[in-house]
């Protein structure tokens, strides 16, 4: 299994790179970490005139706080992600999903703007950015925009990324007091796409009562799902067993999965509502100051 | 030999081939390859480094793990292009001076290989591992070699075998218990 | 996977049939880039690039009307080969006309095969009947315009 | 065993294996290792559809590709009558075909080229037209009248390639009628694949001299060399088999693939050596694969519980060819081992054969012979007859086994079992998990509604083949083979028959030969697997290395020993009669200070005149013909916890007691069954190739073909008992497979024990948490 031939370029900045990828009007790709395109490229189902490898572009691996937001660079291996204090202080949701991420090695190389813009609805990081109500930088030849990862994906491997668009950074709102998120994967062994994976992002105001909820979904549909009736419900909710029930079950309705070796769509929408219960639950606990 | 003819651009037009410079196992090579060469190629059909082994073309199977930069990576899903001025460790370098690895010898001694094909790459991680953790659970190290497939063992004695070298690269006993 | 969907257009059934026993006329209405030919009245090939993403191939199409039942009924088979693996499908077109506009409904299996199937499922699953609606509609506008 | 003075590295020493030197340093020399100037490459147009007319093939854009330098079709090996070959069975395969496909992912030309790159892009600009063909997934529809007839090339007029069965049928059917409690259950055992980490792959070299040498990833390269020798017609002495380091085998590496014949066809034409690898979506669709049998079983006991009878009907499912691994006369493997650990006045057995459209194969998954197919029938339907006796499993089966009184033992379908303790065993087991204590927390969560269950598996395994009366492949007896030097200076090297695959082999028959001769096994040479130095034998497959090979070297050495003895009488000058083997060495009988040991004997025996009619030199040879089978067994217990929301299943724990009879290193032994019971855990909990309507394999990568990893195995708890086999030489039996054979129907057992409140009596391997959530929630909602 060998991938074909393709002009290869390793530009120093994100100008250059968006200008290769210009002038290749939409033949050639961006390569992160690779780890799932060069995959693809062996089985020669994907086949581009060009790789544009950005990982020759200083400056794109990074994971810090500033002006309220936590900002993670591109170019930021998954892996890093699972062992920043930061993270595991602070965003307990992506430091669950930094270790379900594929396995530990490709962890070491795949990245998490990769993860995020390749538009795989069985990659994990996805649904987590739609929880946490992530932005993500997107900058091409007019310039930078910011995209709100819950209007990113539009299908299978589909993105508003337009193919002279190079994604360069993830931009999450700042932890605060009483916020608390969790991650839970179900999956066939380590190295598996989901049967169903969910993210849930809470906040806890003074009341106690959750006044801000984020529910996403992970390989359940033709893209991550953001659960909005899931979320939309919880808010203003104390987060009782009941609503937390109540949750799963609009959580399930918004799925779409389609059947697999994993189980017919039956399953897997059951899948989600007794996960999205459970990682509701585990969510609420840490915003109410538990591990 | 064929890997010489490889190097030649085959396909006319767009350049096809780069030149990179890779220190492998501390010495520094100068090669002209295919911009499309697999590192799991360059090491074994180029360098001749045949201990890297290739299991399953996905990414799954993780034998021929090796360390980039120090850090465990699956040489069959990453080109030899992205390697240019980078640090690359395999098996063959684990020995210095006719001298064991003490991963090499706790597999040995632990007997955490049977047909061997799975070994150089499970060893790379585990030494990799050990770096960053010098005294992981049994858990840990279940969790750190499960990018790492072995059909003969059961893992049984290859965890035995990590928690060994553990012991060996420190005074402490070794976790797991 | 079994698609299906109709439409209705404002032209005589006759001129349905005919646009669709026209192979090239056809083919014309794919999104894809393309190049048709037919080879006697019955058979037509020609090659399509497509795919989803930046998963794509070139196609070599075979086609052959299995079956002309004059204004009322049409069915076309398509063998296409790519990417290693085969895209086969089994059209049928069911017109009637009523008031001088034709009503037609289009049903049919896509069998995949090969890596396609086993390997990139995930990656075209969903893509294949949008793809066939947009064919159908863009056939619609041709007729209506034409 | 114990001696008063012990050799260094003999039987029974947990030494620390030879072998490892090479591997840990990335120094093994695997096929794909092997480099030889001037090498081609070999890839693998492979078919799309599963059942298809080829009607064309073209060449051109791919002759194009720059490097590419040809490409071979069915047409051409037509020419050369090599389009087809003879399968183990003796059934036909396509090497390419000239007409039809039959299955997906199956080889239809081969792209030689200077790299592995230029062949793949080959591969790709090969043009083939297919027409598909009614596609038949399913052996029951396959055999129903209409059905389309898949071997017309052999003008068969339906899809059953044969019928076999073993047994008393009216015996059976009487003692079912008047048991007082029969019980019937369906398994469907379903397809697996080795998928040793290793693909299958090798490198064809054709000399000046005309002699071709393959390197193959082969456990039998006497006998590829045998039918390399009868389907090319080359002269046997012309060909040579090299089986280096073997990266797993498990019974994958026992059949001929058509990559390899393309590979050496590839070979000939070009005067250049040609290597083929396959990948790993070549592996999983177009090797041989392992189970697909279709088993509907019938069990008789009496109201107090003692088994009476048992009934078995199975429908094989062979693929396209049978190209079974099998011993000729047994279509079905040794399958007729199912009455078990059971004394079972009487049993029936029958098995039909069918042809579908997948690949074709039978062979082993690290099992001799269809016999995990066995166990787990006989085991899983022990348990649902204690369960529906309301007797506690261990209790039933401790009143039910064949004592150790017994042996040796005539079953009921005709084996002779060797010798067991199979109370001893579970007893063992019972202990090691603490058997009471989980039932009473099982008894608890139970109240609390928490699915808690225990299974055991009480197999016996039958290894070794074997006997030459019973049992060849293609017509040559399986007997197996040693051949052991000593130099004067009393090291020693020894050949033998088999080929190691990561069993340790240099290792172990060292320490048999060290036993045997006196000389520690550090002195002690072993090579395999080269057919122009090795003696000839069968190879390595169905736990039969140690039962032959190991037995062959230990009757070797004994004809040493005798040679020796003369020499030794002449050295210490007495009669030959004063002299006898004592403490590994040479004694004269009641005067131990006076004794030679075998390296001064072998150094007298190149150096001094031989005695009277005795050759020089010290040196033996033993093709080793068994007299039976070994029978080794064992005692599983597993405990598992279940999430009854999710259908997810943990091994809690699992206890193994084995009893392979004499072992010979401990920690190989060990070793051996940590990877057994992850390979019987695999496919109980993970592995399966389905197949969808259109013929796709539906798990054609690791992606979807799952192979457990660390996390998700369970943490191995094994122990033993001895039992040693009384008709080999030192009374080991083979062990290599027992643990996969065994292991399922624990697991499965448990899970089952824990479901009892959803009077749930079987669901199919794999145990996929969709299955469990199923059987709990449709059980709910009736």
């Amino acid at each position: 299994m060998y991938p074909p031939n393709f002009e290869y370029y390793a530009p120093k900045t994100v100008q250059e790179a968006i200008g290769l990828l210009d002038q290749h009007q939409g033949e050639a790709k961006v390569l992160a970490g690779g780890q799932s395109l060069i995959g693809m490229m062996k089985l020669r189902l994907a086949q581009p005139a060009a790789l544009i490898d950005i990982n020759r572009i200083p400056d794109l691996a990074y994971i810090r706080e500033e002006d309220s937001s936590l900002v993670i660079g591109a170019l930021t291996r998954t892996a890093e992600l699972g062992r920043s204090d930061l993270v595991r202080a602070r965003y307990p949701l992506l430091a669950d999903a930094a270790g379900e991420i594929a396995d530990p090695t490709v962890r070491n190389w795949g990245t998490v703007g990769g993860n995020v813009s390749h538009g795989d609805p069985g990659n994990d990081l996805p649904a987590c950015m739609m929880a946490l109500g992530a932005e993500f930088r997107v900058e091409g030849p007019k310039g930078a925009r910011a995209v709100p990862a819950r209007q990113f994906y539009q299908d299978s491997f589909v993105t508003v990324l337009q193919p002279n668009e190079v994604l360069t950074q993830v931009r999450i709102p700042q932890a605060v007091p009483g916020a608390g998120g969790a991650y839970s994967k179900m999956e066939r062994k380590v190295g598996d796409f989901a049967t169903a994976a969910v993210a849930v992002q809470l906040g806890l105001g003074k009341s106690g009562s959750i006044d801000l909820a984020g529910i996403g979904l992970t390989n359940v549909g033709p893209t991550a799902i953001f659960a909005s009736a899931a979320s939309e419900f919880l808010t203003g909710k104390t987060g009782t067993d009941a609503d937390l029930r109540r949750a799963g079950d609009l959580a399930a309705d918004a799925s779409r999965p389609f059947p697999d070796n994993r189980g017919p769509v039956e399953f897997k929408k059951e899948m989600v509502r007794v996960w999205t219960r459970r990682t509701a639950a585990r969510a609420l606990a840490r915003a109410r100051g538990g591990k | 030999m064929a890997i010489d003819a490889a190097d030649t651009p085959r396909t006319p037009g767009p350049v096809t081939t780069r030149t990179i410079q890779v220190t492998v196992n501390g010495v520094t090579h100068s090669s002209t390859v295919q911009n499309r060469m697999l590192l799991v190629s360059y090491l074994r059909e180029r360098l001749r480094l045949t201990g890297t082994h290739i299991g399953c073309d996905t990414a799954h199977c993780g034998a021929c793990t090796v360390l980039v930069d120090g850090v465990p990576v699956k040489s069959c899903n990453l080109l030899a292009v992205q390697v240019d001025g980078r640090q690359v460790q395999t098996v063959e370098g684990l020995a210095s001076g006719g001298k064991l690895h003490p991963i090499q010898e706790a597999f040995h001694e632990e007997h955490g290989l049977q047909c061997g094909y799975c070994t150089p790459g499970m060893m790379m991680t585990s030494v990799a591992l050990l770096a960053r953790n010098p005294n992981p659970t049994e858990d840990e190290i279940r969790r750190g070699i499960s990018g790492n497939l072995c059909r003969c063992t059961g893992y049984v004695n290859i965890v035995k075998a990590v928690q060994h070298a553990a012991a060996k690269t420190q005074t402490s006993v070794p976790g797991g218990h | 996977m079994h698609i299906e969907g109709d439409f209705r257009v404002r032209a005589a059934a006759s001129r349905v049939y005919a646009f669709f026993l026209d192979p090239v006329a056809f083919t014309d209405c794919l999104d894809d880039p393309h190049e048709f030919h037919a080879i006697d009245a019955d058979h037509f090939e020609g090659t399509v690039t497509t795919g989803v993403a930046f998963i794509r191939g070139t196609f070599r199409v075979r086609g052959s009307y299995l079956a002309k039942t004059p204004t009322t009924a049409v069915r076309v088979r398509l063998q296409g080969a790519g990417l290693g693996s085969g895209v086969d499908a089994d059209l049928e077109l069911a017109l009637s006309e009523a008031a001088g506009e034709t009503a037609l409904h289009w049903q049919g299996e896509v069998h995949l095969s090969g890596p396609v199937a086993t390997l990139g499922e995930r990656m075209v699953r969903g893509t294949v009947d949008k793809k066939a609606a947009s064919l159908f509609e863009n056939a619609r506008r041709k007729i209506e315009s034409g | 065993m114990a001696q008063p003075e012990t050799v260094h590295g003999g039987i029974g020493q947990s030494i620390l294996r030879k072998e490892d030197a090479r591997f840990i340093r990335g120094k093994g020399n695997y096929v794909d290792d092997v480099d030889l100037p001037g090498m081609l490459f070999l890839d693998l147009v492979r078919s799309p559809y599963a059942h298809a007319k080829v009607t064309s093939i073209r060449k051109e854009k791919a002759l194009a590709v720059p490097g590419v330098l040809a490409v071979i079709t069915g047409a051409d090996l037509a020419a050369a009558k090599l389009a087809w070959m003879p399968t183990l069975m003796s059934d036909t395969q396509m090497v390419l075909p000239t007409d039809e496909v039959m299955f997906q992912g199956q080889e239809v030309a081969g792209v030689v080229a200077t790299d592995r790159y230029a062949a793949a892009d080959g591969v790709a600009a090969v043009e083939v037209d297919y027409d598909p063909l009614p596609v038949i997934v399913d052996p029951f529809k396959a055999l129903e009248p209409g059905a389309p007839v898949l071997r017309t090339d052999k003008g068969k007029k339906d899809n059953h390639i044969w019928h076999w069965e073993v047994g008393d049928k009216a015996a059976t059917e009487k003692a079912l009628k008047e048991s007082a409690v029969v019980i019937k259950e369906r398994f469907y055992i379903p397809r697996i694949h080795v998928s040793s980490i290793e693909t299958c792959g090798c490198v064809a070299q054709v000399d000046a001299m005309g002699k071709l040498t393959v390197w193959m990833t082969t456990q039998a390269p006497h006998a590829i060399r045998t039918v390399f020798a009868l389907v090319s017609g080359l002269p046997e002495n012309q060909i040579r088999i090299i089986s280096p380091d073997i990266g797993g085998g498990f019974g994958g590496k026992v059949p001929v693939y058509p990559g390899y014949v393309i590979a050496v066809v590839a070979a000939l034409t070009t005067g250049q050596p040609v290597k083929w690898v396959e990948d790993r979506t070549g592996n999983l669709t177009s090797d041989s694969f392992a189970r697909d049998y279709h088993i509907e079983a019938e069990m008789g006991a009496t109201k107090d519980g003692k088994l009476t009878a048992l009934r078995v009907k199975t429908l094989a499912d062979h693929g396209y060819t049978d190209a079974a691994a099998n011993p000729s006369k047994f279509p079905a493997g040794l399958f007729h081992i199912i009455t078990g650990s059971y004394p079972f006045a009487t049993a029936f057995v029958e098995v039909d054969a069918a042809y579908t459209n997948k690949p074709p194969g039978g062979i082993a998954y690290r099992c001799s012979f269809r016999v995990t197919e066995a166990a787990y029938t006989i085991e899983r339907m022990v348990e649902n007859m204690a369960h529906h006796l309301k007797m506690d499993p261990a209790e039933f089966r401790l009143k039910n086994f064949i004592p150790p009184e017994a042996f040796p033992f005539n079953s009921a379908l005709g084996w002779t079992y060797d010798s067991g303790n199979y109370a001893g065993a579970l007893k063992k087991a019972m202990a090691m998990i603490g058997y009471d204590d989980l039932r009473k927390e099982q008894a608890e969560k139970r109240r609390k509604g928490e699915l808690m269950g225990i299974g055991i598996s009480s197999f016996t395994e039958i290894v070794g083949a074997g006997p030459a009366k019973q049992f060849d492949i293609l017509g040559i007896k399986m007997f197996d083979s040693a051949e052991v030097r000593i130099h004067p200076t009393g090291k020693v090297l020894a050949r033998l028959g088999t080929k190691s695959q990561g069993q340790g082999h240099e290792t172990t028959y060292a320490q048999i030969l060290a036993e045997e001769l006196g000389i520690s096994s550090d002195n002690i040479s072993i090579e395999e697997g080269d057919t122009d130095t090795a003696p000839y034998g069968l190879g390595t497959y169905a736990s039969r290395s140690t039962p032959t090979s190991g037995a062959a070297a230990a009757m070797a050495a004994r004809k040493i020993r005798a040679k020796a003895a003369k020499i030794a009488a002449q050295m210490l000058e007495v009669s030959p009669d004063d002299v006898e083997w004592k403490d590994h060495k040479f004694q004269v009988k009641g005067v131990p200070e006076k004794s030679k040991t075998m390296a001064e004997v072998a150094f007298a025996a190149y150096t001094t005149n031989p005695p009277e009619g005795q050759e020089s030199g010290l040196e033996a040879v033993d093709y080793y013909n068994p007299p039976n089978l070994t029978f080794p067994f064992g005692s599983y217990i597993c405990a598992v916890d279940i999430d009854k929301e999710t259908g997810q299943v943990k091994v809690r724990r699992f206890v193994a007691v084995d009893d392979c009879g004499v072992i010979i290193n401990p920690t190989i032994v060990d070793g051996q069954i940590h990877g057994g019971l992850t390979m019987g855990f695999a496919p109980a909990m993970m592995e399966e190739i389905p197949y969808d309507a259109e013929g796709n394999n539906r798990a054609g990568s690791f992606l979807e073909y799952l192979l457990p990893t660390a996390v998700e195995t369970p943490k191995w708890e094994t122990g033993k008992t001895t039992t040693p086999s009384p008709h080999h030489p030192f009374g080991a039996k083979g062990v290599g497979e027992s643990a996969t054979v065994g292991a399922p129907a624990a697991i499965v057992n448990a899970v089952l024990d824990a479901l009892e409140p959803y009077g749930v009596t079987n669901i199919d391997i794999p145990l996929s948490a969709h299955k469990v959530w199923k059987a709990i929630h449709s059980k709910d909602a009736a």
